[in-house]
């Protein structure tokens, strides 16, 4: 699935999966069709942005009014839609997500002290892959030991965890989908885990 | 498995932690002029008691935050989570079963 | 007596023991499986056990230690005698309990532990042999010449049971982490009396049995609840539970451990019912389950009684023997006598008799016969014989006789002469142990009940609450009412609405107590552990011996080390020793329970990490072109790193790869080269504080570092010795990007974190990895710079723009590129990093570009060497044992601060000036290839013990540049004074080479090539 | 006490074993020892032995807690070797792998001591260079060691995995033929024996619980069995070093962690050598009763609970499948814990303590059965002559004072990572 493309380096920015995936329907795919529906989301805008301790509470409802996104102060959740999410990822820390459009980074600098807030790019250093479907709660429970009940896990919640032995975040954006951030290097990997888990409930790679 | 109470993210495997150890360590400032029994202490000894530990834990696969954890180390039961610098108030009850 | 001929043939005269109708078996549905070869057929719902039996087949297997004939001693996975090799090929199993094998089509299993066949075993020697054999015979002999060794080859050929395999699993496996307010483990009547009680008040339960089907005990046994035989309310409380949407029923599959934070731990058995897994369906998945409380309804397991020769084959449980009738509808044994000290064995008796197996008598050791029996008694004409015992049991292959005798008032001797009886079953019954393994998993300590002859459950411990016969109550409609009342408190105690359940009445007789009877008098072997052949003279030599804490018993005697570990004997064997030392079974205590509760398949733990996948493999964003384009891979952490590169035409072999490394090297030194170096820790460092920090962090000075300016530094750990090397830039005012050693990168970043969260919360300093963020690659050789200048046509990158250790951004075809003048090969060279995803393209780019400086690609190899002429330290130099002044680099220890390491680097044996210290080596003869790991010494001719001088640690079997080889190695101060000279001797492959010692930067050693 | 022989088994055999005596005696304690060693463990006895045999030293008592042989000396994975590098570890280990060379004869007492080989596997160039220069260090020093390449290893092993689909694949390995295994439990009972015969009193279900001191000396041990009053006092309880020193206020570079280890389902002979993999901590034998014995990591946070978990567990069998994939259908029957004394730097410390009549013999980690006889015989010596052996003069407690640390993997201050 490929994702914003106003930027004229999209054509060459390349994916860590973009060797390894097939489009189709594989497993054991039943007549319900398939449990799971797994893409990649590409490219991706992912911001790590931090404010310093002595910030001036302002700050972030300004970084907040600018981007017209909201930066949850909850632990664990997360605000926004697929044009724009931000993501609880520690104390004063967020990831802001959206579709690779202009950057992101220039447009909060230019407006903001980098005394005050700190960014950090990561849109290279994570891959995403969003897990769609009646069983994708299934394959995340073969990864990881967090409780992924619908009751304790539900929308806009986000957890980062070790999944199949892997450090990610894992960002429910609705009942049944959710996006999976991990380290780009261990990308070709994680993707082979996942499909391999799906196996038993047939998937479909878009 | 031991499920720490990061105060952070809630309840998590230990898997998602890395052990650092006894954190009651207090490193010698360096204004104290280099006393070596206080830096020999300081990196090389351990109370190491049979009872409660006080130790800290990296959620190096969550938030990445030290968190500091009470725990017995016969029965490994864990008593108390916090931050770092949390004076932990250690509830007797925790060392009570509720049914 | 005749003993056993006719029965040799026992597999021809078999009989068919299937009863006509009644068990839970489909009648419908025949499976055809083999045991040793031969074909047989049973019926679905048949376990391989049920249906060897009801082909006539008794004997099974041959014991451990004296190889004698066993068969089916129970119904369950207590089973200590019938283990046999189930399947065959890539699929053996070996040491697999027919109890608890679901027969299957085409079901292959073979007995085991016999040599050549079963009725032939060799090693029936043994049994003659025992009296040498008895417990620790082997600590006493065999210590002289030829040594243990020699003697061990015979004693380990003959111990084992089944065989291993060669092959790798073709099954897949699983794992899978669930939660829950509370698990029940055991879904016999008390863990269905909890679940439905829980389930109804709302509370997520999981409900785990071993069992393909739910009813536990019940579904041996013949009960009524509310005036229906049980399977009614069990089916009825099933379907129930399988509609709450909340609550998961886990049959087949098997709770093994109990472990901290309440999380217990299970093996779901998904497709070993079936002949193989369906597609994409794995074998066996591990669950991780982590309950709020957990019940314990596991039930409890019969125990043999101890006589002489209570091991044939036709010796089985009072309970499995009803089981078979019962569940399976076959018939055990045609004529049975019942041996027991409790009321189980009647319950035996009546069903064996309703099947119209003739009932010989039962022999009860109590000395009154619970009255309540005496009607049903009389009606089927059962003779019992109270206060009496079975003494001796005959037949070879299987049982045909039995010895009864009479038990004297104080029980040690038998006052009559015995009485022979034929017999082909012998049901026997000496009372019941509660399951407590998980509860002592859990960290329980369980006590002894007296009430019940055994050990039953004491402090709660962890959330983990024992109910039903796991807890010692042994009447059904104790179980069911504990079922539903722990169920309710502790629903209640989550803050759920308990909800009622009406327990259902039960038909069963009250239960008159048992009479302990842990061991008859008599001559003869007399087992106590049947799977690892420890008899009673065995545990009374231990007694004689001083091995009388039950931990020495059982290492002593193998007592409870088999695979069953114990589960029928262990409580007898501690008994008996209790009657040795006259001292309360209590006092002595029992041995530590420990998980699995069953055995537990390795595959399973292992889950999907297995071949290739054993660890997640990194790959950096240009390794699908390294792999296009003839790259040799090598393992650098987690990491595959291109090693070397062949030409198109080059097949992989030792000479190609010198040829290939040489290629590479010279490219470098004499144009331009290009190689892969993402894979470098990297850490964007913010923050106000940062300078303040790196000061603190790194042993050299970082306030005065200008922007736009790289620094190398080394960093210490708190012990003062080296810990990483890496160089810092300064991007802005208050902005820093690290690099690290790939090894060390994970451990530099924590490194960091500790000091910032816990040591200096003060500084404002923000760390994140961005390691993956940035692909970078190093542009290397005297041409470096023309390449660059092309790639960007509109920017000066002379020196004077773009100086050494100079940092810039540039934009490089529309990428954004941050560009380091820094250089690990020792020519001129530029580290450039772009965003990860550009990473290919850039580096396809650079290598286009460089086309006209015939540029390559080079791998790690290559740069080892050229960091080697240089003398530029790297893994096998810093080896956490190292001070800055070893590594020569004591002139980056900042003696106007202190800095992590500062305070105990100092300390004397670091200062000693003897330490081996960082030196060049090269062979005197200019051509010797020295190894890395080679020894520096004095003298090579010299006998061991050999002083040694100190160690080379990395080796260029040829340095391209300077025509030699070259190493790096460290050598005692002292020797570094005084003289010129060593030898480097690697006594593994039988070299000495004489090596001068010379400063370890060999090439250009004022790094002229670096700054201009 | 009947000598152990073939002899007396074939006598005995015809009298139904009634002759054999017991094997130590259960003495009521005296009021006062010479020397107390406190911990009945393999190291425990051997010092009482050697204190007794070497040094003539009779007054004795060793106090145990439990039952002798059941701390860690009950609970290892058996492996004896003396493949170190650093000759602090080197000469002592092999003086050691010397005494057990002759153990079973010194004691008339067969601990199974069998010289079956011990392989570490290479996986890579640099571990390669790593194990060249381990053995090549050690056969300077006296000990035996062959590098041997894939080709070797798969004759001598063919059940590791060669095959295409193999993350680490093997280029090498280091054998030790002297090293090997013995039998845990006999070594504990071979050498309380031995140790009882020379008068000495092993004393179980004994847990000493205090300490009377009196200037810089302890004067009297306090235990649950009673006070005794004491010469000398050596500590030699591994895992539960820090619980005790803590008892006279003593603080150590020591931490108690757990390591599990594992025995499967009984097999024929499988694997004939102890292995150990060189890309993930996994070990393997195969015990004489048929079982394959393995261990790996400690479970990484303190504890003194001899239980670990299940996530080291998992990653411990993931190790093993890597290694010998076709242990995939075998099962394990048991897995228990034991409470290991990790040093800062891996090493064992073994000699006086800031107190003048207590001595410390700890620090062993994943280590210290293979050392049994020799720690016992150099702390016996450092304790009767109130001055280190030769051999343990390195393995000294203020080594960390002084930086001068005997590190084999320069794991640094960290207890767990070594
Ligand atoms: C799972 C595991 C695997 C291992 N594998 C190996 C291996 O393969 N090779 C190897 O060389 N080493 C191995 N080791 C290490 C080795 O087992 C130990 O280092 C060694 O056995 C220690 O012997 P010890 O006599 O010092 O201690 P122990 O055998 O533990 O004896 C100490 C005794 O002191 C007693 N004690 C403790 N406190 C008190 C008290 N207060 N009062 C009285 N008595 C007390 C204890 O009950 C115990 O019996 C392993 C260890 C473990 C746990
Ligand atoms: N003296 C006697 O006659 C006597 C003695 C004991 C029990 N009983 C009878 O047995 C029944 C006991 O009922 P109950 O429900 O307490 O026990 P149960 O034995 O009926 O059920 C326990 C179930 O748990 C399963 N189980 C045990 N451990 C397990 C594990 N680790 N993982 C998964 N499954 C596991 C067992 O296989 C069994 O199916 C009653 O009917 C009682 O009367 C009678
Ligand atoms: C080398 C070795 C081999 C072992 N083999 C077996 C075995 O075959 N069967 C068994 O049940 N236990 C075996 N054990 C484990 C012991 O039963 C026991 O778990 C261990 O000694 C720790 O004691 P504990 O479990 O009582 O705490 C073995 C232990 C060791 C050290
Ligand atoms: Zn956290």
């Amino acid at each position: 699935m490929t994702e914003g493309n106003t930027n004229k380096n999209f054509l060459r920015r390349q994916s860590a999966l973009a060797h390894v995936i097939n489009y189709g329907q594989f497993g054991n795919v039943s007549l319900n069709g398939p449990g799971l529906f797994i893409c990649e989301r590409h490219p991706l805008t992912i911001l790590q942005l931090e404010t310093a301790k002595s910030k001036n509470p302002q700050t972030l409802a300004e970084i907040s009014n600018l981007l017209n996104v909201e930066f949850p102060q909850t632990n664990n959740t997360c605000h926004g839609d697929d044009e724009r999410r931000s993501l609880w990822l520690g104390p004063n820390r967020w990831l802001i997500v959206e579709p690779e459009r202009d950057c992101l980074q220039t447009l909060i600098k230019t407006k903001f002290s980098s005394s005050d807030v700190f960014l950090t790019d990561l849109s290279h250093g994570r891959s995403t892959v969003r897990l769609k479907g009646r069983e994708a709660r299934e394959v995340l429970m073969k990864g990881s030991g967090v409780d992924w009940h619908l009751n304790s896990f539900g929308t806009d919640h986000c957890v980062h965890t070790k999944l199949f032995d892997l450090a990610a975040t894992v960002d429910c954006r609705d009942i049944d989908v959710f996006d999976i951030y991990i380290a780009r290097g261990f990308a070709e990997d994680f993707w082979d885990i996942l499909l391999d888990s799906a196996e038993e409930f047939g998937y479909q790679v878009d | 498995m031991l499920i720490i109470n990061c105060p952070l993210c809630g309840p998590r495997d230990h898997a998602e932690f890395t052990y650092i150890g006894d954190a009651t360590k207090n490193r010698p400032k360096s204004d104290d002029i280099s006393n070596d029994d206080a830096w020999y202490d300081y990196v090389y000894l351990r109370d190491n008691p049979k009872g409660l530990h006080e130790e800290l834990w990296q959620h190096s696969f969550g938030c990445r935050c030290f968190v500091k954890v009470v725990r017995n180390t016969v029965t490994h039961q864990i008593i108390a989570t916090g931050m770092p610098k949390e004076d932990l108030i250690l509830d007797e009850k925790g060392f009570e079963r509720s049914v | 007596m005749k003993k056993g001929s006719s029965e040799v043939f026992s597999f021809k005269s078999r009989r068919q023991q299937r009863l006509d109708d009644g068990g839970q078996i489909n009648r419908l549905e025949p499976i055809n499986f083999t045991f040793d070869g031969k074909k047989f057929t049973g019926f679905e719902g048949d376990t391989l056990a049920s249906a060897l039996l009801a082909n006539g087949v008794r004997l099974v297997g041959r014991s451990f230690k004296y190889h004698r004939p066993r068969g089916i001693y129970s119904a369950g996975i207590e089973e200590p005698n019938a283990l046999v090799a189930l399947r065959s090929g890539d699929r053996h199993e070996p040491n697999t309990r027919a109890t608890a094998v679901e027969l299957f089509p085409g079901l292959e299993a073979k007995s085991q532990n016999r040599w050549p066949n079963l009725l032939l075993d060799y090693l029936q020697i043994n049994n003659l042999l025992s009296p040498f054999l008895s417990a620790g015979f082997y600590y006493k002999t065999f210590m002289g010449l030829p040594g243990w060794h020699f003697y061990e080859y015979f004693i380990r050929k003959a111990a084992g049971m089944g065989d291993g395999t060669k092959f790798k699993d073709p099954d897949k496996y699983d794992k899978k982490h669930m939660h829950c307010d509370i698990l029940i483990v055991g879904g016999g009547p008390t863990g269905i009396a909890a679940a439905v009680t829980a389930g109804r008040a709302g509370a997520r339960v999981i409900l785990l049995d071993n069992h393909p089907t739910l009813g536990g005990q019940l579904n041996g046994e013949l009960f009524f609840l509310d005036e229906k035989p049980a399977h009614y309310w069990i089916e009825k409380c099933v379907e129930e539970l399988d509609d709450m949407e909340h609550v998961t029923i886990a049959t087949r599959t098997s709770a093994f451990g109990y472990y901290d934070s309440d999380v217990v731990n299970a093996i779901e058995s998904v497709s070993d019912h079936l002949p193989e897994p369906p597609d994409y369906q794995c074998r066996q998945r591990l669950w991780q389950i982590r309950a709020k409380r957990v019940i314990l309804a596991t039930g409890a397991t019969e125990r043999p009684l101890v006589f002489s020769n209570n091991d044939r084959p036709g010796v089985m449980l009072a309970s499995a023997a009803r089981r078979y009738v019962n569940q399976y509808a076959v018939r055990p044994g045609n004529k049975a006598v019942i041996f027991t000290n409790n009321d189980d064995g009647y319950k035996t008796a009546f069903d064996l008799a309703r099947v119209g197996i003739e009932v010989v008598a039962v022999v009860d050791s109590r000395k009154k016969i619970p009255e309540h029996f005496e009607k049903e008694l009389n009606e089927k004409e059962i003779e019992v014989i109270p206060r009496s015992v079975v003494v001796d049991t005959h037949g070879y292959f299987g049982l045909n006789s039995v010895e009864i005798g009479t038990l004297s008032q104080d029980g040690k001797t038998i006052e009559s002469n015995p009485f022979i009886v034929s017999a082909d079953l012998l049901a026997v019954s000496g009372g019941w142990s509660p399951n407590v393994h998980l509860y002592c998993h859990s960290g329980g300590k369980p006590v002894y009940n007296d009430a019940v002859e055994a050990f039953v459950p004491g402090a709660l411990s962890q959330n983990g609450h024992s109910a039903g016969a796991a807890k010692g109550s042994f009447s059904l409609n104790d179980c069911l009412h504990e079922g539903h009342d722990i169920a309710s408190t502790l629903v209640k105690a989550l803050n759920f609405e308990s909800a009622k359940q009406i327990i259902p009445e039960t038909n069963e007789k009250n239960i008159v107590p048992i009479e302990a009877l842990w061991r008859v008098p008599g001559k003869g072997k007399k087992f106590v552990d049947l799977q690892d052949d420890v008899t009673e003279s065995d545990i009374t030599l231990a007694h004689r011996e001083g091995y009388v804490s039950v931990e020495h018993l059982k290492r002593y005697t193998t007592l409870g080390m088999g695979t069953d570990q114990g589960k029928t004997s262990n409580l007898n064997g501690q008994a008996i020793m209790a009657q040795e030392k006259a001292e309360p079974i209590e006092k002595i205590g029992t041995t530590t329970f420990r998980p699995p509760y069953t055995p537990i398949t390795m595959g399973t733990l292992a889950g999907r990490d297995i071949g290739l996948s054993y660890k997640h493999t990194r790959r950096s964003a240009m390794h699908n072109w390294h792999k296009q384009n003839g790259a040799i891979f090598v393992e650098a952490g987690q990491w595959l790193r291109p090693q070397y590169y062949l030409d198109e035409l080059e097949q992989p072999s030792k000479e190609n790869m010198d040829t290939a490394i040489n290629r590479e090297v010279q490219t470098v030194r004499t144009s331009v080269g290009l190689v892969d170096v993402s894979t470098l820790g990297k850490i964007d460092i913010q923050g106000k504080d940062s300078a303040e920090f790196l000061n603190r962090v790194y042993t050299n000075g970082w306030t005065k570092l200008p922007i736009g300016k790289a620094r190398y530094g080394i960093m210490l750990r708190e012990d003062g010795l080296v810990f990483d090397d890496g160089t810092t830039s300064r991007l802005d005012e208050c902005h820093y990007f690290m690099t690290t050693t790939t090894s060390n990168a994970a451990a530099v970043l924590s490194h960091m974190e500790y000091y910032l969260q816990v040591q200096w919360p003060d500084l404002d300093v923000k760390v994140t990895s961005v390691t993956e963020q940035w692909a970078a690659m190093a542009l290397a050789g005297p041409k470096s710079r023309e390449v660059l200048s092309k790639l960007l046509p509109t920017r000066n990158v002379d020196n004077e723009s773009f100086p050494f250790m100079g940092v810039r951004e540039f934009d490089i075809e529309g990428v954004p590129a941050r560009i380091f003048r820094i250089s690990f090969s020792g020519e001129l060279s530029y580290e450039i990093n772009v965003p990860a995803d550009f990473g290919e393209f850039i580096w396809q780019r650079v290598l286009e570009v460089g086309r006209t400086y015939n540029i390559r690609p080079y791998g790690t190899e290559a740069m080892g060497i050229m960091r080697i002429e240089k003398g530029h330290v790297a893994g096998p130099e810093l080896d956490g044992r190292m001070t800055a002044a070893d590594l020569g680099l004591q002139k980056l220890l900042s003696t106007k601060k202190d800095f992590i390491g500062s305070k105990m680097m100092d300390r004397e044996g670091l200062k000693d000036k003897n330490r081996p210290r960082l030196v060049g080596l090269i062979p005197v003869d200019k051509t010797s290839r020295v190894k890395s790991g080679a020894i520096l010494v004095k003298d090579p001719t010299l006998a061991p013990p050999v002083p040694k001088l100190g160690h080379v640690s990395s080796s260029a079997y040829l340095s391209p540049t300077l025509g030699h080889p070259i190493s790096l190695g460290f050598v005692s101060g002292d020797i570094i004074e005084t003289s010129k000279k060593v030898w480097a001797v690697s006594p593994l492959h039988n070299e000495s080479h004489e090596l001068e010692i010379t400063d370890p930067i060999f090439y250009d050693q004022k790094s002229e090539r670096l700054h201009d | 006490m009947a000598k152990y022989s073939i002899f007396n088994i074939i006598r005995n055999a015809f009298n139904g074993d009634k002759s054999w005596a017991r094997v130590w005696r259960d003495p009521e304690p005296k009021k006062s020892y010479d020397v107390i060693i406190i911990g009945a463990g393999g190291h425990g006895l051997a010092s009482a032995f050697y204190l007794a045999k070497n040094h003539g030293i009779k007054n004795i008592a060793v106090l145990e807690k439990g039952y002798l042989g059941g701390g860690n000396t009950g609970r290892n994975t058996t492996i004896v070797r003396s493949n170190y590098m650093l000759d602090e570890n080197a000469h002592f280990y092999e003086k050691s792998l010397q005494l057990w060379e002759q153990l079973s004869s010194e004691l008339n007492y067969n601990v199974m001591f069998s010289q079956r080989g011990v392989l570490n596997l290479a996986h890579n160039d640099s571990q390669i260079d790593a194990i060249t220069r381990r053995g090549n260090t050690m056969r300077l020093n006296g000990i035996d060691a062959e590098l041997l390449d894939a080709k070797q290893i798969r004759k001598l092993m063919p059940y590791l995995d060669f095959s295409d689909d193999v993350r680490f694949p093997i280029k090498g390995g280091l054998l030790q033929r002297r090293g090997g295994t013995a039998r845990h439990d006999a070594v504990a009972w071979g050498l309380a024996r031995a140790a009882d015969s020379l008068g000495v009193d092993i004393i179980q279900n004994c847990e000493v619980i205090g300490f009377e001191e009196s200037g810089n000396k302890i004067t009297t041990v306090k235990t649950s069995r009673g006070n005794f009053n004491c010469g000398k006092v050596g500590f030699a309880v591994a895992g539960n070093t820090g619980h005790l020193a803590s008892l006279i206020n003593l603080k150590l570079p020591i931490e108690s962690h757990v390591l599990q280890a594992f025995v499967s389902e009984p097999l024929k002979p499988m694997i004939d050598h102890v292995v150990t993999f060189g890309a993930g901590h996994f070990y393997i034998s195969q015990s004489d009763k048929g079982g394959l014995v393995f261990g790996g990591d400690i479970d990484m946070y303190n504890s003194y609970a001899q239980k670990g978990n299940l996530p080291l567990i998992e990653e411990v069998v993931t190790a093993g499948l890597a290694m010998i994939p076709s242990l995939s259908r075998l099962r394990i029957t048991r897995h228990w814990g034991g409470v290991m004394d990790m040093s800062m730097d891996g090493s064992p410390i073994i000699g006086k303590s800031p107190i003048d009549n207590l001595y410390l013999n700890c620090g062993w980690c994943y280590g210290g059965f293979k050392a049994t006889p020799g720690s016992g015989w150099v702390f016996a010596h450092t304790i009767a002559n109130d001055e280190p052996h030769n051999l343990n003069k390195g393995l000294n407690l203020e080594r960390f004072k002084k930086g001068r640390m005997v590190d084999e993997r320069g794991a640094g201050p960290f207890p767990n990572r070594h």
